[in-house]
Order: C-alpha cells, then structure tokens, then sequence
C-alpha cells in the first residue's frame, strides 16, 4: 500500500531537481527554469497536502533513509538522515511548499518580465532554497537539521548577491551570510553538546534528546556533563547555544543586523527569506525542539525577552524607514520576535499559529512591494510613490488586506495569533514575573507597528502622486495579481484555524483547529504534543482580569485597541494629500494644518516624541549594533593585523621568537612539573 | 647480555610489508634513471606519467592493505620489522594513503606546471624521494628511524621550495624554510639526546617501559620531551616553531606549497602521533603534562593562523596562514589526550587523523588553484581573482568546494572532520578546545567567503585572456580533488572509523 | 660578507641563548641527583664491531644494542636525496633559463643588476 | 671519573653557543656553522649516555646524526649558493621581502 510518507523524499527532491535543471538546461528552457520551477514546487505543495491529510488520518511518520557514519569505541556516535512527519512538520511543508510556489509565479514577472539577466542562476537558486528549507522541515535530528539550516544560510547568501554587479548585494550577501553563521558556530558547538551529552541528536522517540533530558532531569536517566556540572544548568547552556544559531538566523536582536540589509535581494527572494524559509527556520527549530527548552526556565525567559524586546525595538525602527522594503525588513524582525517570546511564554501553538498567518500576510505583502515596484520602476523611495491605490487596485486591496492582518485588526489573520500571544505572556506571566516585560514590550510594539503599516500603506497608495512614474506606473500582469490574490485571501482567512478567543467567550467546543492539531488530536508522535510541552513546561496559568473570560476579553481589546489608535494617527498624520514628514513640519506647520488647534499641537507634538524614539532607536541600531558588529569584526582584523607583524620577515627574528618561546615553555613546564 | 634478541630480517615479507614506500622509492630512481639515461629527450610526459604512475600504485597497494586489514587487529596486529624500529599498522597506512593521494594530485598538477621547464626531472624525483620520507615517518617506531626519515623528509622539501632558482621569492622561501628547519632539526636531536639520556633508549615501546623508573630524571626528560615536540611542531608548522611557513608556502612554487601544507603537515602528525602516544604516554604523570602543552599551543596556533589569515591581501598567504589554523585544529588531537582514557583517546585522535585526511584533499585542491592561477599570471590579490568563475566556472566551482569545506560548512567533509574533532574533544573533557575552535572557525568563514566572492561575485579588473588556455592536468588535479572533498561527506563513515580503529589500536 | 664589518650584527638577541642555557644548566643540576654510577661496557668487548653488527641487526656482541639496518638504510637513501637536492639547487642554469617564473612569492625590492636579469645564473 | 651531569652541562653550553651565533650571526655560513654545533651537542650527550646505559645505541645513533649533518650542510650550501646568486649576498637577515 502506497502512503503519502513514501513521498516524503520527493517533497524535497523535486525543487532539488528544479534545482539540477535550471543549473545544467536553464538557458535552453523557456523562461530560464521558471516552469520547471513552478511544476517542481507545485509538485511538493499537491505531496505536502496529501501528507498533511495522511497526518489529519491519525498518521505519523519517522523513518530514517540514510546513516552517514557509526563511530567505534566505547560511545559511538551514529549520524543519520532522516524524516520527521507529525503534525508540525506537516504544517510547515505546506506553509513552504505553497509560498515558493506563489514566489515561483511572481517571479515570472518579476524578474522574466522585466528581462533580467542570468534567469537560471535565479530560478537554480530559489529551487536549492526551497528544497534545503524543506529538507529542513522534515529532518528528524538536530544534526540534518543543522546541516539543512546552512544549507538554507549558503542559499541565501548567492540569492541575497544576485545582483552582484551592483555595489549593495554582495556586501550584502556576505554580511547575512556572515553574521548568521557567527550565530551558526553556536548552533554547531550545542549539536556537538547535544551529542555528547545524550549520545543522540534525535528529535522523536523514547530515545530522543528532549526524552533523555526529561528523564535526567527526574533523575531517572545518566548523562553525561562536562566538569560535573548541575545537569540544569548544563542544559541551559545547552539550550542557549543552539538559541545562538537561531538568534542568528530568525534575525532576532543582537544579531538582527543582516535582514535589513538583505533588502538588496530580489523581492521575490526576500519574501521567499521573510516568510517561509530563512527566517522561518529559526523560530521552528524551537518549535521542533521545544520539548527541551519546555524543561529549562532561564532559557524559556531569555527567548522571552530577546522577543519582546526585539518585537518592540525593531518596530520603532520601522517607523523611520523610506524604502517600502525596509519598513517591511524590520516588521519581520519584529514579528518573529513576538514568535520567540510566545515561544518562551509557553505558547508553543500560538508561536506556531503566528509563523503560520505570519507566512501568509507578510508574503502578500512583499510581493505587493514586488507589484509597487514593478510599477515604480525599482524605485523604492515611499516618498516618491503616493496614490498608487486607483491605478493598480488589485495591488491595492490585497495589499490592504495583508497590512491589516499585520497591524493585528480584527478579524484579519495576525489579530488571532498576535492576540493569542499576548495572552499567553499575560497569563503565564503569573508564575514568571519576567514575562510581564515580555508582554509589556509586545504590547508596546502593537500600536506602533499599526501605525509604521499604515503610514507605509497611506505613503505608498493614498494621497497624490509625487513623482512622474507614480502618476503613471507600469501596469502589472496576472503573474503578478494571482499570487497576491491566493495570499490576500489567505490573509483575511486564517486567522479561522484557531479562533481561541470565540471559543472561550462564546463558549463554542472544537473550533480551536490549531489547538487540537498540535495536540495530536487526529494523530501525532507521543512526546511531541503541545499538551506535553505544557506539562513539562515551568508556567502555571493566572487571570489578572479575575475570570479566564474576562481576560480573554480585556487582552483581546486592549491590544485591539492600541492597534487602532496607532491605526488611527497614521491616519490622521499620513492620509492627506501631500503628506510631509513631520519633523520638518514645525517651520511652515500652520499651512498644512487642517484640524482644530490643540490636536494638532498634540499631533505634532506625538509625532515629534515618536520620532525622537524611534529616530533614537534607529541610530543605536545602525550606531550602536551595527558598530557592535563591524567593532568585532575590526578588533578581529585588528588583531590579526598586530598578530601578523611578528611575522617581520627576517629570519634572525624567526630564531630569536623561536628560541624566546621555547625557553618560556621551559619555564613554565618546569614550574608545574617541579623539575628545578 | 648474551646474544642480542634480534631475529634475522625477513627481507620479502619486510619489503611486501613497505610496499608503498619501496614502490615510492623505486619510481623516484625510475625518474633519476630516466633522465640520466636519456638526458637529451628529457621529456615531461614520461617523468610524469612515471612518478604519477608510482604514487597511484602506492597509493592502490595502501589503500588494499588498509581493506586487508594488514597490520591491524583483524589479522594480527602491528607488523613489527627490522628489530622493532619500523612497524607498519593502521595509522601509519592511513597516513601513507594520505601521502600517496597527495602526492599523486601534485604530481599531476605540475605537470603543467613544469611544462616549460628545463630540469622537471629533479621535481619529481625529489617530491618523490619526500613522499618516500614521509611514508616512513608514518611507519617508524624508534627515535633514531623516526629523526631519520624526519630529515629524509625535509632536505627534499627545502630544495622544492627553493626550486625556481632564478625567483628572489622562491630562494628566499627555501632559505627561510632551511634555516628554521636546520634549527628545529639540532633542538629536535638534542631533545632525542636528553630523552635518552634519561631512559637509556630509543625504541618507542622500551621508551615508554623505561619512563616508569625515570623520578628524579623527571627535569631532563622533560626538557627533552619538549625539544621533541619542536622538532614536530616544526613539520607541522605550529607555534613557535611555524615562522617558516607564511613565507615558504608563499613563496615556493603552488604545487610544492600544496605537497608541504597537506602531506608533510599529515607527516608530522603522523610521526607526532605514534610518538606522544606509544613512547610518551607514561610521561604525562611522571614528567611533564605535555597535552597541557598541546593544548596551549593547539590554541595559540588557531588564533595566531586564522587572525592572521584574516587580515592577508595576497590569496595564496592567506591560505598559508589557514594551513597554520588548521595545525591547530589537528594539535587537538594530541591535546585532548588523557592518561589512562584509551577509547576516548582514541575518539579523538581518530578524528584528527581523519581531519587531516579531508584537509589532504581540501587544501592541496586549493593551492592547486593557485597554481592555476598563477600559470594564467592573472595576479595574486583578492582583486585579481575578481570575476574568475565566469572565465573558468568548473575550477572556480571547485575552489567554492575548497574553501567552504575549510570553513568547516556542513555541506562538504571538512564539515564532519571538524564536527568530530569538536565532540571529541568534548568528549574527553576538552570543550574549551572545541571552543577555541568553533569561534575561529567562525572567523575562517570571514577570509575563505572572500574569495569566493571574488570568484563569482565581482566583475573583473583586469584583463582575463589568459584564462582561455586550459592546463589539462592541473584541471584534472584540481576537480578530482574537489570531488573528493564532495564525496567524503557521505562516504565519511568509512574513513572515520578506520582512522579510529587505527588511533585505537595504537593506544591498546 | 656583511657578517665581519664592526657593529653589523647585534649582539643583543644573543641574552635568549644566555637564558636558554641558563634554564637548562638549572633543570639539569636539579636533576644531577638522580644519576647514578655509570654501567661503563664490559672490559675487551670491541665496541667498533658491536657498532658493526648494529649496522646491520646482526645480534652478536656482548654490549646491548638497538637494531639500526632500517636506519642505515633510510640513510642510504637520504645521503642520495641530500646529494641529488644540493647537485640541483648548486647548478648553474647556463644555458637558457628557466622561463616559468611561476611563483608569486617575491617582490622586488631594489632594481639593481642582481634582481634585475633572470638570465643571470652563476657566480658573478 | 667525570659524573655525567658535567656532559649534560658541557652539552647544553655547547648548545646554547650554538644558538648564540645563530642569533648574532647574519652570515650564512656562520649560520650553518652554529647547527652543526647544536648538532654535536646533541652528539655529546648520545655518546655519554651511551656508556652511562652501558648500550651502544647512543652511540651509533650518533654516527647517523652526524652524517645527516653532512647531508644538511650540502643542501644549506646548496641553497645558500642560490642567495648568492638571487641576492648578491649571504647575508641571510637581506632575504626579507616577504613579511607580514
């Protein structure tokens, strides 16, 4: 009997092939490899789905394809490759498998369309993307995983570069790809501690390191810790090790610095990195493991508050941002960082529900970037864009549509997960009072990110036109408007999957589909439900707002509330004909005032306060980070440079270093070994 | 004492026993033959295809007796000849088929590169005369063969450096190599003389027994335990002893840059290996914690070769610099070595010996790059291999292999070499090796991406015509070994756990 | 030669030798101790045979000794190898030369007639 | 009767005077000089300890360091002779373009 999970290699194989194709044939192929490109993704999403019905049936599957190596001696290291399908994976392999497909069709008019050069190079590229992050999605071990996950980084870094003849895109390409990899020797130096401590790197089973780690923690399982150390606290370390890699590649604050600049990427690429496969890939190795971190509260609270914070702080700096791409760049930053502090709230489904909206409304929204580019002739400037909203509607509503869901506005797909995140940390924050920052942070962020959307929506699509092109953009075709139709769709729909909320107020049984989904209720891996990690996990659940009810409610109104407000200033501050941007208002205000005094004032006097904040924000960003990053990266340089000049070239010298060490060493080896 | 122990030699069973090196040796004198014969048709096809042809069978009866198991526990254990001064096993044929495998890709690497060259017939024959050396390095197990073969091994060496007589960089290379190297040479022999002095012996095994009884001559056998160590951090080029090896490997001529930085770094391991842990092992109670020792310098060579490494402007010094870091990542095997810990012991030197197996290929694919590059005349800065890859895609491919595997990418088998070096050095306790280690190799990532941007992300500078004549055999050379450093990602199983059983073996 | 001119060399990186032996002189009478009387070889043994039959792991002789025949033969070897390097590196390059001036090492750093011509070999 | 740690001392100045003029010298020549003193250091201890041990494996070990020192001599001059003709000296501090 053929089931779905005998295809599992194919999901990965078929990019990979698209791939191959697009490498060796792409030139004698119509449009480069793009159909091929298109059949091989689309391929994987018809496999994904039928593989997310067989979980659905009560199925899951693990099966490993391929053992690299069985070391000898007295703990042998066995590697192996192999494929994890539970209800999680199933998810992410539609989630990634129907993104690259739409990006595949958007980018027959993005990039075929407008006759870019090197098309194979492009569509290779996106293939060995799509077919590493899929890879990465099943692995059922932290080793192929991290393999794949390098894999997606080395991807990255060539579409990142594409346009290598432009000064930007390889300083580019080589700063995402470097500062994720410094994230990624972390990553590395936890697989290696994972292997050494539990002699396995296996995500699932009785066998596995989560399973391991539980029972040594109640003392029933022995392992191995370097220099005795608590077995606590060496998991800890453990954890925030392999957090490293994920801090680097979910381009979570400190090492955030790559994503915007990752802009100089093709847009399509960008949506591809942004919402289903780089970025992503961070914020899903928690989820895979997550029943270790469940076990270990500091890391639980550090993830918490590297989420938090860089949800808020990378929101302020979205509000500065000129480039449509790059106040889309730092919204992602921000919205993965509610994902890592719903992670290390313990909401493990709602961490997974917003990946999941996340997905959908943060591709629409790049590709409608693409779409607004496209028209705009690759000028990206928001400031010379203005009323683009008649001239290309579809672009305009769907767009709509996709800022909504990221604003957080009822009923569109991010106010479900983004709410329910909050949520989470407010009433874990009970037992944590650590959260009760986290949640604060987060519902800081609410109202600005509404308000950076808006001011991006109303800049980019209402008012006048400000420049020639805007008044005559470029008009976009069907590969363009049917991928952002699919998403925009999406975007007001998912939010459905998991109405929690609807549920607990009206009281409606069976309606939180994501809940029961990940709780292994139509079939999963034991081991791997969200009820188990909410078992072993430190946080007890409090209601401030007395009734569980209640807090839904006062939760889901007030960050509602708040996105509505920021909603609202954007709107009052940026949906006017020529907009300005308000720190040069001050001089020649009262032409351009059109409300009563006293709000205005206020308006201007907000506008000025955001601006400073977030002005603040932005300069201890490319400041501060970013000169934290080039500061390690020069004192390297630095010292390699000063470490180098002993090497003087004269070969006296040579012998008196020589003779000068040795007898050093003497000194020192005659000291510890008592010789004199 | 009545009549010595010593049995009569066996002398076929000991010459089938050094198959690869008397092959070795035998097609060096085939080249001297053929050139004094013959010396007015010199031709370099026929030396070449004679020392290609000795070094693929060396390396094909090598890589037989490793799948026969000779010399190792399947069949008996260690084959110990000549009154115990030579012993042939696993490790020394793990390290042979090292040797072997780059010497072959050299030899047909140069070539092309001697192709306009008057007197190719001292190349081969002197790179084969050193592989001959090394071979025996692997297999000696007594002081006095062990020095022996160490300086069989570098007075070739220092001649190839030195090979393009009428180049200022090449002679000064050699010059600075023979002076470093005459000068680790009298530290290393004194360190031989002390050791002696304090145990009365040179066999390894009897080294190792004697040590027992050294108390109060703990100070002298120290001291020469640690001369010893110079004379092989010398061949390694590690800290301190390593001052030769930015300017020689610069300096010399690619393909010997490549034959000195793979093969006779492996040499020195090799040799290094068997010494610390058959004869010195005891010594690490009684008189001097040399894994402290190794594990220092294992230290200061990786930070030393890769932030040195980091800051070069001319490609092929800044893999000089990285061939040092990567001394130091194979120092962790000696290191990460605990008395009275075997299996782990050997876990750990397992994985260096396979590291060094992967860096044979990675890093002799490289600077055969560089020899490619350096017939083509293109230059030798970053900039100048600026858009290289639209030229010459396939060698360009290949060095993106190189340099992403020496970087330690999990995409190529540098990645798995390096994964088990790091466990095991965990494993035994080291994490702060592996530390060291991972933050580096973080770094390395810094130097080695740059070329590969500059191969296939920058638009040329200069002018590439030259990039239209194709060297057959450096081509060859270069993608074969590029396919290997491919193929040993999956194939890695295989090599891992022969190199462990080798080191377990050794440590038994 | 530039080594006999007055003040051409210093003398100061000489002190690490001093110290060296200073180290050294040191660890060795810290141990001196531990020596005990010689073993001395047994009176009218000829050690000059004994050497002999070392040479060639032939076990006869009263003094203990190691087998060196692989030694003397890997000798055997270098001895050629030293000569065959020092023949090439000593000759002159007198007719033609050698084109292939491949490698990169080197920077010129004076013009002078002796960097100057490549076809210059010998002893000038 | 000379106690043995007196050859260990005359081994280790001798030594050490070698490395002295290696550290003083910029002549070539001298250079290889001064090895070849290192060496015969080495060669004192091997041979005392050989009668000390009462075995001659010092001893004959000292027969091969001495004609490797041979072997290495005629290399140095051999590359020392290229100096010359590259450099127009012996002077082996000249030999310097290559640093860093």
């Amino acid at each position: 009997m053929v089931t779905a999970f005998d295809y599992v290699p194919a999901i990965v194989l078929l990019p990979f092939v698209s791939f191959v194709v697009a490498l060796f044939i792409g030139k004698q192929l119509p449009k480069k490899g793009a159909y091929g490109g298109i059949a091989a993704t689309a391929g994987s999403l018809l496999l994904s789905l039928w593989v997310l019905a067989s979980v659905a049936g009560g199925g899951a599957h693990q099966e490993t394809y391929w053992t690299w190596a069985e070391g000898v001696g007295s703990q042998p290291f066995t590697l192996e490759f192999g494929a994890l399908i539970d209800p999680l994976s199933a998810l992410m392999l539609v989630i990634v498998t129907l993104i690259a497909t739409l990006v595949h069709v958007f980018s027959l008019g993005y990039m075929n369309d407008e006759g870019e050069r090197d098309l194979p190079r492009y569509y290779a590229g996106l293939g060995l993307f799509t077919a590493s992050m899929l890879g990465f999605v099943i692995a059922d071990n932290l080793l192929m995983a991290f393999m794949f996950f390098e894999l997606v980084g080395l991807c990255s870094f060539l579409l990142i570069g594409f346009h290598f003849r432009e000064p930007g895109p390889p300083s580019a390409a080589k700063k995402a790809f470097l500062v994720t990899r410094f994230g990624d020797y972390f990553l590395l130096v936890g697989v290696v501690a994972v292997f050494a401590t539990f002699g396995t790197a296996a995500f699932a089973g009785a066998e596995s390191f989560p399973a391991l780690a539980e029972g040594a923690l109640d003392g029933t399982v022995d392992v191995w810790t370097p220099g005795g150390l608590d077995t606590m606290t060496w998991f800890t370390v453990v954890g925030l090790l392999v957090l490293g890699g994920v801090i680097g590649k979910s381009a979570q604050f400190p090492l955030h610095t790559w994503l915007p600049d990752a802009m100089e990427g093709p847009t399509p690429v960008s949506a591809l990195i942004h919402a289903a496969t780089m970025v992503a890939a961070g914020v899903y190795l928690v989820a895979r493991m997550y029943g270790f971190y469940a076990l270990t509260p500091t890391t639980l609270g550090i993830i918490a508050l590297v989420g938090g914070f860089t949800a808020l702080f990378a929101a302020t700096m979205g509000l500065v941002k000129e480039e449509l791409k790059q106040v889309l760049a730092y919204s992602t930053i921000s919205q993965y960082g509610y994902m890592m502090l719903a992670l290390g709230s313990g909401g493990y489904v709602a961490a997974v529900f917003h990946l999941t909206t996340h997905a959908f409304f943060k591709a629409l929204l790049f590709l409608g970037a693409g779409s607004v580019i496209i028209a705009m002739h690759h000028n990206e400037n928001m400031w010379d864009m203005g009323g683009l909203k008649n001239k290309m509607p579809v672009t305009y509503w769907t767009f709509l549509a996709g800022s909504l869901a990221l604003a957080g506005i009822f009923p569109f797909a991010g106010f479900w997960s983004k709410d329910e995140i909050l949520y989470e940390a407010l009433i874990h924050a009970g037992s944590e009072p650590l959260l009760f920052a986290g949640y604060a942070m987060g519902l800081l962020a609410v109202p600005v990110t509404a308000f950076y959307t808006f001011r991006m929506v109303f800049l980019t699509f209402h008012g006048n036109a400000r420049s020639e092109i805007a008044r005559n953009p470029e008009p976009v075709r069907w590969n363009v408007k049917g991928p952002l139709s699919v998403l925009g769709a999406l975007a007001v729909v998912t939010g459905g999957i998991n109405m929690v909320p609807v549920q607990k107020v009206l009281g409606i049984e069976g309606i939180d589909y994501l809940h029961l989904w990940l709780d292994n209720h139509w079939g999963g891996i034991e081991g791997l439900s969200s009820h188990h990690y909410a078992e072993i996990d430190p946080y007890s659940s409090t209601y401030p707002f007395g009734t569980e009810v209640a807090t839904v409610l006062a939760g889901a109104a007030i960050s509602l509330a708040l996105a509505v407000a920021g909603l609202l200033l954007a709107w009052k501050l940026y949906n006017v004909a020529e907009p300005v941007e308000h720190t040069d208002k001050l001089g020649g205000a009262k032409t351009l005032l059109y409300n009563n005094y006293y709000q205005d004032e206020f308006q201007v006097w907000l506008a000025d306060r955001t601006r400073g904040v977030s002005g603040g924000a932005d300069t201890f960003d490319q400041g501060v980070v970013d000169g934290v990053v080039n500061g390690v990266s020069s004192v390297s340089l630095f010292g390699g440079d000063r470490i180098k000049r002993i090497q003087t070239g004269v070969v006296g010298n040579y012998a008196l270093l020589l003779t000068v060490s040795l007898t050093a060493l003497l000194v020192v080896f005659a000291l510890l070994g008592g010789w004199f | 004492m009545s009549l010595l122990q010593i049995e009569p030699t066996s002398w076929l069973f000991a010459l089938s026993s050094l198959g690869p090196t008397v092959v070795l040796v035998l097609s060096a004198l085939a080249v001297l033959a053929i050139d004094s014969l013959s010396p007015d048709a010199r031709s370099n096809t026929r030396l070449a295809a004679t020392a290609a042809a000795g070094t693929l069978i060396a390396l094909g009866i090598t890589v037989w007796y490793l799948l026969a198991g000779t010399g190792q526990p399947a069949t008996g254990g260690a084959i110990s000849l000549f009154s115990g001064a030579i012993v042939v096993d696993g490790m020394g044929l793990f390290f042979t088929a090292i040797f072997t495998s780059v010497a072959a890709l050299v030899v047909v690497a140069s070539y092309d590169y001697l192709e306009d060259d008057a007197n190719p017939a001292a190349f081969y024959s002197l790179l084969l005369f050193a592989t001959t050396a090394m071979s025996l390095m692997a297999v000696a197990n007594s002081l006095a063969t062990v020095f022996i073969s160490l300086e069989m091994a570098s007075l070739p060496s220092y001649a190839l450096v030195a090979y393009l007589k009428t180049n200022r960089g090449s002679v000064e290379a050699g010059l600075k190599y023979f002076l470093i190297g005459a000068v680790s040479a009298a530290v290393f022999a004194f360190g031989i003389s002390l050791v002696y002095a304090a145990t009365g012996s040179l066999l390894l095994p009897d080294i190792a027994t004697a040590i027992g009884d050294v108390t109060d001559l703990a100070g002298i056998l120290g001291v020469g335990i640690l001369m010893v160590a110079g004379g092989f951090l010398f061949k390694t080029a590690s800290v301190p002893f390593h001052f030769w090896a930015p300017e020689a490997y610069e300096g010399a001529p690619a393909p010997v840059s490549a034959f000195l930085s793979s093969a006779s770094k492996a040499a020195g391991f090799a040799v290094a290996f068997r010494v610390f842990a058959e004869a010195f092992m005891p010594a690490l109670d009684v008189a001097v914690d040399w894994g402290l020792l190794f594990g220092i310098l294992a230290v200061v060579t990786m930070v030393l070769g890769n932030f040195a490494a980091a800051t070069q402007t001319n490609v092929k010094r800044m893999l000089a610099y990285s061939s040092i870091g990567h001394a130091g990542y194979a120092l962790i095997g000696l290191a990460a070595v605990t008395a009275g810990a075997g299996a782990n012991n050997a876990t750990v030197m397992g994985a260096a010996m396979a590291h060094l197996l992967v860096y044979g290929f990675m890093n002799t694919g490289a600077f055969l790059f560089i020899a490619m590059i350096e017939r083509w005349g293109v230059g030798r800065t970053f900039e100048d291999y600026a858009g290289i890859g639209r030229k010459a895609p396939m060698a360009s491919m290949a060095m993106a292999v190189f340099m992403f595997s020496l970087a330690g990418l999990p995409l190529f088998g540098g990645f798995f070499s390096k994964y088990f070096l790091f466990l095991g050095a965990i494993n035994a306790g080291f994490w702060w090796l592996a530390a060291v280690g991972a933050v580096t190799s973080a770094l390395s990532l810094y130097y080695y991406s740059r070329v590969v941007k500059a191969l296939w992300l920058e638009e040329p500078t200069g002018n590439l015509d030259a990039l239209d004549s194709k060297p057959t055999g450096l081509y060859a050379a270069v993608i074969v070994a590029g396919v290997i450093t491919v193929l040993l990602l999956p194939g890695f199983g295989p090599v891992i756990e022969t190199a462990e059983a080798a080191a377990a073996a050794v440590f038994a | 030669m530039t080594d006999d001119r007055p003040g051409s060399s210093s003398r100061a990186p000489g002190i690490a030798a001093v110290a060296l032996f200073g180290v050294l002189a040191a660890v060795i009478l810290g141990s001196a101790g531990g020596f005990g009387d010689p073993v001395g070889f047994p009176a009218g043994e000829s050690i000059v045979h004994t050497i002999g039959y070392a040479l060639f792991d032939i076990g006869l002789g009263e003094i203990p000794v190691e087998g060196f025949l692989a030694a003397f033969l890997i000798i055997a070897i270098a001895l050629d190898v030293a000569l065959d390097s020092a023949v090439y590196l000593a000759k002159r390059e007198d007719e033609g030369t050698i084109v292939s001036a491949l490698t990169d090492g080197g920077r010129d750093i004076v013009d002078g007639p002796v960097s100057g011509d490549d076809s210059e070999g010998g002893d000038r | 009767m000379v106690p043995v740690e007196y050859y260990l001392l005359l081994s280790s100045g001798l030594f050490c005077i070698g490395l002295f003029g290696i550290l003083t010298r910029r002549n070539a020549l001298y250079f290889l000089m001064s090895v070849e003193l290192m060496l015969n250091a080495a060669n004192i201890n091997l041979v005392a300890f050989s009668f000390y041990w009462g075995n001659l494996t010092g001893q004959t070990f000292a027969l091969f360091a001495i004609a490797l020192a041979a072997a290495e001599v005629a290399v140095g001059i051999g590359i020392i002779l290229a100096l010359y003709r590259n450099f127009g000296d012996v002077d082996v501090m000249q030999a310097a373009t290559m640093r860093w």
